[in-house]
């Protein structure tokens, strides 16, 4: 590919995403138009599993998994970079191990740090 | 540990594919086939309006007061106490079946009906007259298979034409 | 470019479409009463900088931009904002000295990138190029970008974790 | 363990608080007791082994009294599992009230609980005054009392 | 007429909108959803949807189902973002669908050829999520938020080592575009070359597409519908199809490198081209008949457990399998 | 200001004529056949247990009468299901969640009442803390029965689709004022 | 800086988010858990009851003393009989009547087939609670065999009011040996199918080892009661305690286990199932021939009755049992049910009514577990728990 | 072919955009949202400046791959210290920055 492949992948990109975003303007539309609607009092209300809505629903906190997401964040990218070098194996196979094995030797203490503590639920409750 | 885990893993997935290929279905194939229901069944009851003697045991051992005694619609001429005749109500019936054991002339017996609905609510309380009519009946699109459900061995429940 | 040349040419389409998709982001991301929607622009933001990019002819480091920072960062700073309570926006008084200076800022970078006009990107850059790049000179650079990585992963986790007193 | 052993161990136990024990039936031990030292006398019968409560049930008669009737068993000692321990405590029509005894048995939470909703009595220190199995708003008079009536039918139509 | 289907027939308005495209994808969502219901009915020892049409095994059951959502009423409601609401389906479906233009159907037919596909599909992957928690937290509902939350979560746990599987192949065929990646399985499929890497990767396809045991997004028995909860009619059809999507995208990409594409592919469809796509169709349809059976089988794991099963065995693994590539590579590779 | 108000009454014009038109269209005979034909085949029970008859509806679902042939998928959440199964009695403090339930299902929905307590109360007619169905939903099949049989759920299910075929039960009318 | 005040205090919304399970909720059954989680972690939970309470006690107080069979019967619907013969017993010690022999044992069998069936659907409510649908209908689909024997023994699929004062209804069908072997072979076999595909499934046991531990103290100081109380530990089993019908003369085991966690409330339900089967087979070897209604009543019936009663073995009720009358007095039953100890209390003026009706359920009794059990777990758990413990709303709330 | 005259003109406005937001904004997760957008432009900049020259491109990408890794730290990092925050103040408001700072 280059940067003037020009109509191929514009027009892929556009109608791939046309037909999906279109396929549900569809579907939304027939259903606005089609469908019988009548108000009832309570149908807009929020789903409480059958109980009158209580409290607000968003800005609950879910911490317990948090120190995951700060792995992940900061894992992901060295991952990532890697696989561009990794990609040159089939040139340098051992070099491009060895600087695997160390970017993983540099990475796998704190990993196994923040797993461990990402264990220990009584460090993660919301308050 | 971590192996044995593994093979759990694996004896679980066989036993499903095991069901998969293998295995027969249980079920019954409603409403093509209808399961024909062993004397003694509690379904739907039938009222024999010539025995009854109007003892109206009946009514008063129903636990849920879905058997009534109804006056006769016309009452004849000259009686002045006319006798009563138990009617049913399904909208409370319970198929305990107390009304039956209790009725000293067999007047009320069980039939083997027992997949009934109804559109409303009337159609399901029925007077003497109606009651001795026979028991409300479900409606087939055509005839089904009546069969029989007889214990298995190997596959629980096996069914038999009659 | 006239219409007519401008609906032929996909790479000028997808420009303006990309240009437009930044810009409304970037402007959501800043004015956008929920806090929510901000960090949602901020991902769309990064979508539309990848089609930059690729039209640029960095197809590699779009993907990485889409991966790493909007599937990653970006997700990250959404998912954490869904967990908290939307206060409406408020803007300090100075907002019009910052208004002013914002005007000025774009006038002098356009002034400075005007010395540009006129030229075009003419590479695409491959994978290939940049992993032998890394391969061959940077890989240094990136054990230490894996450890700069490392080390805000402990300071993270030690900050946002509670205090046990046992 | 026959029935007279036990209604001897309960009498041992219970010889300082006045207290009538009777045997009712083939495994009932009954133990009437008045409301002041109900919980005295449960924490003593506790100690013999009488470890949890089955049943609490309040018999209302009208303008008369309220009965509290406690039907305690024992799971830690299974001898004593086979008998039933009935403790009863009488209470003014007027004003029923009684000392709870969850502190005694834990298991009576749910049980006084469902009294207090249906009959309306009040076991004092029990935590919870609120519905248990009515509905939240539901007010009158407490459904199981002998004055809240319902429909029945004749046999006629 | 032989000019329109000469235009069909160019891969860029074939792949788009035949194979792997909306045609087909519409299919397989219109079978695999009743092939699930079947699948696990007769594990259950029971029959499934029948009666609608009984001599194909009540086939068209989803038809029926789809024309119930199309004519159900979809409710909006008072305290929901509505724009997040009604938008973020459309783009989540539109998105589940989009990966499937950079997938080949043969050999040379492809609509973009790049020589990253492979990363632009996981690339476009990856954005979803994105969708799924916008939507979570516009439908103003706690299940719908715990729901976001949960997917959120699980997105750290299977997107590295999905990558790290993925990518393991691309390495040990030094190439990133799915078309090369193929080719170099013409004589040993990748699934030998490198087993760990495709188990972990099938593992991983349950757990990025909500399967059992890992359907914890939307676990019903514990937060009822998770996201997707306020939901109704199409725009839950849209939902739900937008999952399903994404195992037809994953699964034919599973079959592309890991299952040798369409090697060894039979005489009779190397011409033309896009018939290879047969052979691709009926490899993917295997790992999709892989994942719907797991729901007869498995309850669902918590989420703890799902995530810790993603850092301590799946990322470890896809470690390893990396290694095992280089080995490959550096024993002489393919 | 004026031009937006006009400009939005246009809309809503527009909207109005729109709906008019889509719903002349779905009651047109093949479309509206078709539809009733969809919606007979796809009846999603919530999943709302109100009383004990809850077992026997299971048991419906069960392999050995599997409702599921005739598509009948019990399912998770009101917003998407377009039957309610009153299974038996409904209390007083069930009610108000039943209410709920129906209100909040998306139109067309159906309600069965299953068992002698949801008609008319059956042993616990004179309870003092039930209602009947009948008195605050839209009832459309009655299943007699304590509990009622499988075979008997099965029934009520096959005649709320003829009703549904008929045409009786789904009907696409102008749409009511919504503010 | 005063232009932020934003600030939520907690005491307005409380620091925890209310998650309202139920009444319409895939996991709650027809109540409603009140559950107050941080995040993951539910910080407490309250059952909410009363969405089923149909006031059976109430009722029975206007109720005749028949009438009341079927009225005991419909709170724990998937366990009828045990509720059914705890009243009887109770019924019968108030009469001072005293059932045949052969009664005893068909009150027994019905007893140990009603005992499987329901185990088998607490383990199917179980197992689509943690998600496996399998489970489900596996184990809904094996209820059905024994719903048919139960079927044909008293005419009815689960709602049987076989027991009577005096006695049962009907006798046994003469094949139904036969019939029983078949489908107990049956269900071993399938017991074998469940052990590899579910009670050995790794996610099953990540899910119920180790999750809502309940201590052998506090499962004796809560008064919990049924297979719950016997996976803490407590080998507590009212047939052996305080022994009724048939089983004086039957061998079998109280199955207990130490863990006291979700998997051990599930595995002894297993073991019951298996030692059930055990008791089905031993009565059916050792029933005794005879009448199977108490000769008091026998006599009362008129002579055609007592022909068709000897001639197809069918109990016709006196007339008596319309206007059944009791002594004054009271009397307590208990009777070991599938879900756990029914108690029945009887309070009799000597009229045809109860004056005082107390029925104290296994689920009812079991209640407080939830506010024990589901504390410091994960929100997942909640389902998990609620399963294992077989709790069965109607009969709590009655 | 686009000028780079163009990419560059965007990349100002983002960065001026980005800037104001900086200035104007005293939440810290705005903050954040603000530098994230300077971070765009400076990206998307230094992007069009190296693709002229044909020495420059592929190092210009490689040290873009590393600033974006980097990047991605950094919000970890200011993100973990909004938690800290809250815990801190022992309340679930996060926008308080002020008193954070006394
Ligand atoms: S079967 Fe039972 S409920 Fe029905 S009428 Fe007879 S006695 Fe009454
Ligand atoms: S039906 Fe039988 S019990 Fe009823 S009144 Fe007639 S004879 Fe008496
Ligand atoms: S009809 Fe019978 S089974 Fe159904 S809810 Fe009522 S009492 Fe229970």
């Amino acid at each position: 590919m280059s940067a003037t492949a020009g109509w191929t992948v514009f027009l892929t990109f556009v109608v791939g995403l046309a037909i999906g975003v279109g396929l549900g303007i569809i579907g939304l539309l027939l259903g606005k138009l089609v469908s019988p609607s009548k108000e009832l009092p309570k149908k807009r209300e929020r789903y409480e599993c059958a109980n009158p809505p209580k409290g607000r629903a968003r800005g609950w906190f879910m911490m317990q998994y948090y120190p995951y997401l700060i792995i992940f964040l900061t894992i992901e990218p060295i991952m990532i970079f890697s696989f561009l070098f990794l990609l040159g194996a089939h040139v340098h196979t051992l070099f491009v191990s060895a600087l695997f094995a160390a970017i993983l030797g540099v990475l796998i203490p704190p990993l196994i740090f923040g797993l461990s503590s990402a264990r220990r639920l009584e460090l993660w409750s919301a308050d | 540990m971590a192996v044995e885990r593994v093979f759990d893993h694996l004896r679980a997935i066989a036993t499903g594919a095991k069901y998969l290929f293998l295995k027969p279905r249980l079920t019954l194939m409603y409403p093509d086939e209808v399961e024909d229901l062993p004397r003694g069944y509690r379904g739907m009851i039938t009222y024999n309006h010539e025995t009854c003697i109007s003892c109206s045991l009946c009514a008063m051992v129903c636990p849920a007061d879905a058997i009534k005694m109804y006056l006769p619609k016309e009452v004849p001429e000259g009686e002045k106490r006319p006798k009563r005749y138990p009617g049913i109500n399904y909208t409370r019936c319970i198929f305990c079946g107390f009304c039956v054991s209790i009725c000293p002339t067999f007047s009320l017996q069980h039939s083997t009906i027992h997949d009934v609905s109804f559109y409303t609510f009337e159609e399901q309380i029925f007077r003497p007259e109606e009651f001795a009519k026979g028991p409300p009946k479900p409606q087939y699109d055509k005839e089904p298979v009546k069969v029989r459900v007889i214990p298995d061995e190997e596959r629980g429940l096996r069914y038999e034409r009659v | 470019m006239s219409v007519s040349e401008l609906l032929g040419n996909p790479v000028a389409l997808s420009f303006i479409a990309a240009t437009f998709l930044t810009l409304v982001s970037a402007v959501a991301v800043i004015w956008h009463k929920s806090i929510v929607y901000a960090a949602f622009f901020l991902s769309m933001l990064g979508v539309g900088n990848a089609i930059l990019m690729t039209l640029l002819g960095y197809p590699v480091i779009a993907l990485f931009h889409l991966v790493v920072y909007v599937g990653a960062a970006v997700t990250f700073i959404l998912f954490s904002v869904v967990m908290l309570r939307e206060a409406p926006m408020v803007e300090l008084k100075e907002r019009y000295l910052a208004l002013i200076a914002l005007a000025l800022l774009s006038i002098l970078l356009l002034y400075v990138f005007s010395g540009y006009v006129g030229m075009t990107s003419s590479y695409y850059v491959s994978y290939k190029e940049i992993t032998a790049l890394l391969v061959e000179k940077y890989w240094f650079a990136l054990i230490i970008a894996a450890i700069a990585l490392v080390t805000t992963l402990i300071e993270a986790i030690t900050l946002a974790r509670k205090e046990v007193v046992s | 363990m026959d029935l007279e052993e036990v209604v001897q161990r309960v009498k041992d136990a219970l010889s300082d608080l006045e207290v009538e024990v009777q045997e009712k039936g083939p495994n009932v031990v009954e133990v009437k007791v008045n409301r002041e030292n109900v919980i005295e006398a449960a924490r003593k019968l506790k100690g013999l082994g009488f470890d949890h409560v089955k049943s609490v049930t309040a018999i209302d008669y009208p303008n008369e009294r309220f009965e509290v009737v406690y039907h305690a068993s024992s799971y830690s000692n299974l001898e004593l599992a086979r008998f039933f321990l009935v403790l009863r405590v009488d209470l003014p029509y007027d004003d029923p009230k009684t000392p709870s005894l969850l502190e005694v048995w834990p298991s009576v939470l749910y049980l006084e609980h469902e009294q207090y909703d249906l009959m309306g009595i009040d076991f004092e220190g029990h935590p919870r005054k609120e519905r248990l199995l009515l509905p939240d708003d539901y007010e009158g008079i407490p459904p199981l009392r002998k004055e809240f009536k319902i429909k029945t039918e004749g046999i006629n139509a | 007429m032989m000019d329109l289907l000469d235009l069909i027939l160019q891969p860029w308005i074939f792949i788009p909108l035949i194979f792997p495209g909306l045609t087909t994808a519409f299919l397989v969502l219109l079978g695999i959803i009743w092939a699930e219901r079947k699948i696990a009915a007769k594990v259950q020892m029971r029959y499934g949807p029948l009666y609608v049409l009984k001599p194909l095994g009540g086939a068209i059951q989803m038809i029926a189902d789809l024309l119930r959502y199309l004519f159900a009423e979809p409710i909006i409601p008072k305290d929901v973002d509505k724009l997040t609401f009604i938008f973020a389906p459309l783009i989540l479906f539109g998105l589940s669908y989009l990966p499937t233009i950079v997938l080949p159907a043969g050999p040379g037919f492809t609509a973009i050829s790049s020589e990253m596909s492979l990363l632009i599909l996981l690339g476009l992957l990856t954005l979803s999520p994105v969708f799924t928690m916008i939507l979570a937290w516009g439908s103003n509902n706690k299940f719908s938020l715990i729901g976001g939350l949960r997917e959120g979560y699980l997105v750290t746990t299977y997107e590295i080592p999905l990558f790290l599987s993925a990518l393991s192949m691309a390495v040990l065929y030094g190439t990133l575009d799915i078309t090369a990646m193929v080719e170099a399985q013409k004589n040993v499929w990748g699934i030998f070359l490198n087993p760990l890497a495709a188990i972990v990767f099938l593992v991983l396809i349950l757990i990025s597409t909500s399967k059992f045991p890992f359907e914890i997004a939307e676990a019903e028995s514990e937060i009822v519908m998770g996201p997707f909860t306020e939901y109704s009619g199409i725009f839950y059809g849209l939902v739900m199809g937008a999952s399903y999507l994404k195992l037809y995208v994953l699964s034919l990409l599973y079959a592309l490198i890991f299952l040798g594409g369409w090697y060894p592919l039979p005489s009779f469809l190397q011409n033309p081209p896009f018939l290879a796509g047969i052979m691709v169709f009926v490899k993917g349809l295997v790992i999709m008949f892989i994942a719907i059976f797991m729901r007869a089988i498995y309850p669902r794991y918590r989420i703890d457990q799902a995530i810790q099963i993603g850092w301590h065995k799946l990322v470890p693994l896809a470690i390893l399998s990396i290694f095992l590539s280089l080995l490959v590579v550096y024993l002489g590779g393919v | 200001m004026v031009c937006g108000l006009k400009g939005m009454m246009w809309v809503g014009n527009l909207e109005k004529a729109a709906r008019k038109a889509a719903v002349w269209l779905v009651n047109k005979r093949p479309i509206r056949d078709i539809r009733d034909w969809g919606i007979s085949f796809s009846l999603w029970p919530v999943h709302f247990t109100t009383a004990c008859c809850g077992a026997e509806f299971a048991a419906t679902s069960a392999p050995k009468y599997d409702a599921e042939r005739f598509g009948f998928l019990p399912f998770v959440a009101s917003r998407q299901c377009n039957l309610l199964l009153i299974e038996g009695t409904l209390t007083k403090k069930m009610a108000k969640a039943a209410l709920w339930v129906y209100e909040q299902m998306p139109e067309p929905k159906f309600v069965i009442a299953m068992g002698a307590c949801a008609i008319d109360g059956g042993i616990f007619w004179n309870s003092y803390n039930i209602v009947r169905p009948m008195d605050i939903l839209p009832v459309s099949v009655f299943i007699p029965g304590c509990p009622p049989r499988p075979e008997a759920v099965a029934q009520a299910i096959i005649m709320l689709q003829k009703k549904i075929r008929k045409g009786e039960l789904v009907k696409y009318e102008e749409m009511e004022v919504v503010k | 800086m005063s232009e932020f005040v934003e600030t939520i205090s907690r005491s307005e919304d409380g620091r925890f988010l209310e998650l309202l399970i139920g009444p319409q909720h895939p996991a709650s059954g027809h109540m409603r858990l009140v559950a107050e989680v941080d995040g993951d972690v539910v910080v407490s939970l309250r059952p909410n009851l009363g969405y089923v309470h149909r006031s059976v006690e109430k009722i029975a107080e206007v109720k005749k003393f028949l009438q009341i069979i079927p009225l005991v019967e419909r709170p724990s619907l998937a366990d009828t009989t045990a509720n059914n013969l705890a009243y009887v017993l109770a019924l019968e010690r108030l009469l001072g009547v005293e059932p045949p022999p052969r009664a005893q044992y068909l009150r027994t069998l019905l007893a140990e087939i009603n005992r499987i069936h329901s185990h088998f659907y607490g383990i199917g409510i179980h197992g689509v609670m943690i998600g496996s649908s399998t489970a489900f209908m596996w184990a809904f689909g094996d209820r059905e065999p024994l719903i048919h024997l139960a079927q044909e023994l008293t005419g009815a699929r689960i709602t049987y009011s076989y027991i009577i004062p005096g006695g049962v209804r009907r006798d046994m069908p003469p094949d139904f040996p036969d019939k029983v072997e078949k489908v107990l072979r049956y269900i071993e076999r399938r017991l074998e199918d469940y052990d590899k595909l579910y009670v050995r499934n790794p996610v099953v046991r990540a899910r119920l080892e180790g999750v809502g531990v309940l201590k052998k103290e506090d499962a004796i100081r809560l008064g919990i009661t049924g297979p719950n109380l016997r996976a803490s530990g407590v080998p507590y089993d009212v047939r052996k305690a305080d022994p009724y019908c048939a089983y004086p003369d039957i061998d079998f085991n109280v199955i207990t286990r130490e863990e006291g966690d979700a998997m051990a409330r599930f595995l002894v339900r297993v073991g019951e199932i298996r030692e059930s089967m055990k008791i089905i087979r031993q009565v059916l070897k050792k029933m005794p021939d005879g009448p199977i209604f108490a000769e008091k009543y026998y006599k009362m019936l008129p002579p055609n009755l007592k022909k068709y009663y000897e001639e197809t073995k069918e109990v016709k009720f006196p007339g008596i049992f319309a206007n059944l009358r009791a002594p004054a007095g009271e009397s307590v039953a208990r009777v070991e049910g599938g879900r756990g100890e029914v108690v029945i209390y009887i309070v009799s003026k000597g009229g045809m009514n109860p004056y005082r009706f107390r029925i104290v359920t296994p689920s009812f009794r079991n209640a407080v577990l939830f506010e024990h059990l589901v504390r410091n777990v994960r929100v997942a758990d909640i389902p998990a728990i609620y399963g294992s413990l077989d709790y069965f709303p109607p009969e709590a709330d009655r | 072919m686009i000028d780079i005259y163009l990419y560059l003109m965007v990349s100002a406005v983002l960065f001026a955009l980005g800037t104001y937001g900086l200035m104007t904004r005293r939440n810290i997760i705005r903050m954040l949202l603000s530098a994230e957008v300077i971070f765009n432009a400076a990206l998307l900049a230094f992007l069009a400046l190296s693709s002229v020259s044909s020495s420059l491109a592929a190092p210009g990408g490689a040290l873009v791959i590393i600033a974006i890794s980097l990047s991605a730290a950094e919000v970890g990092v200011i993100v973990s210290i909004a938690i800290l925050m809250f815990r801190k103040k022992e309340s679930l408001d996060v926008y308080e920055l002020s008193e954070f700072k006394g």
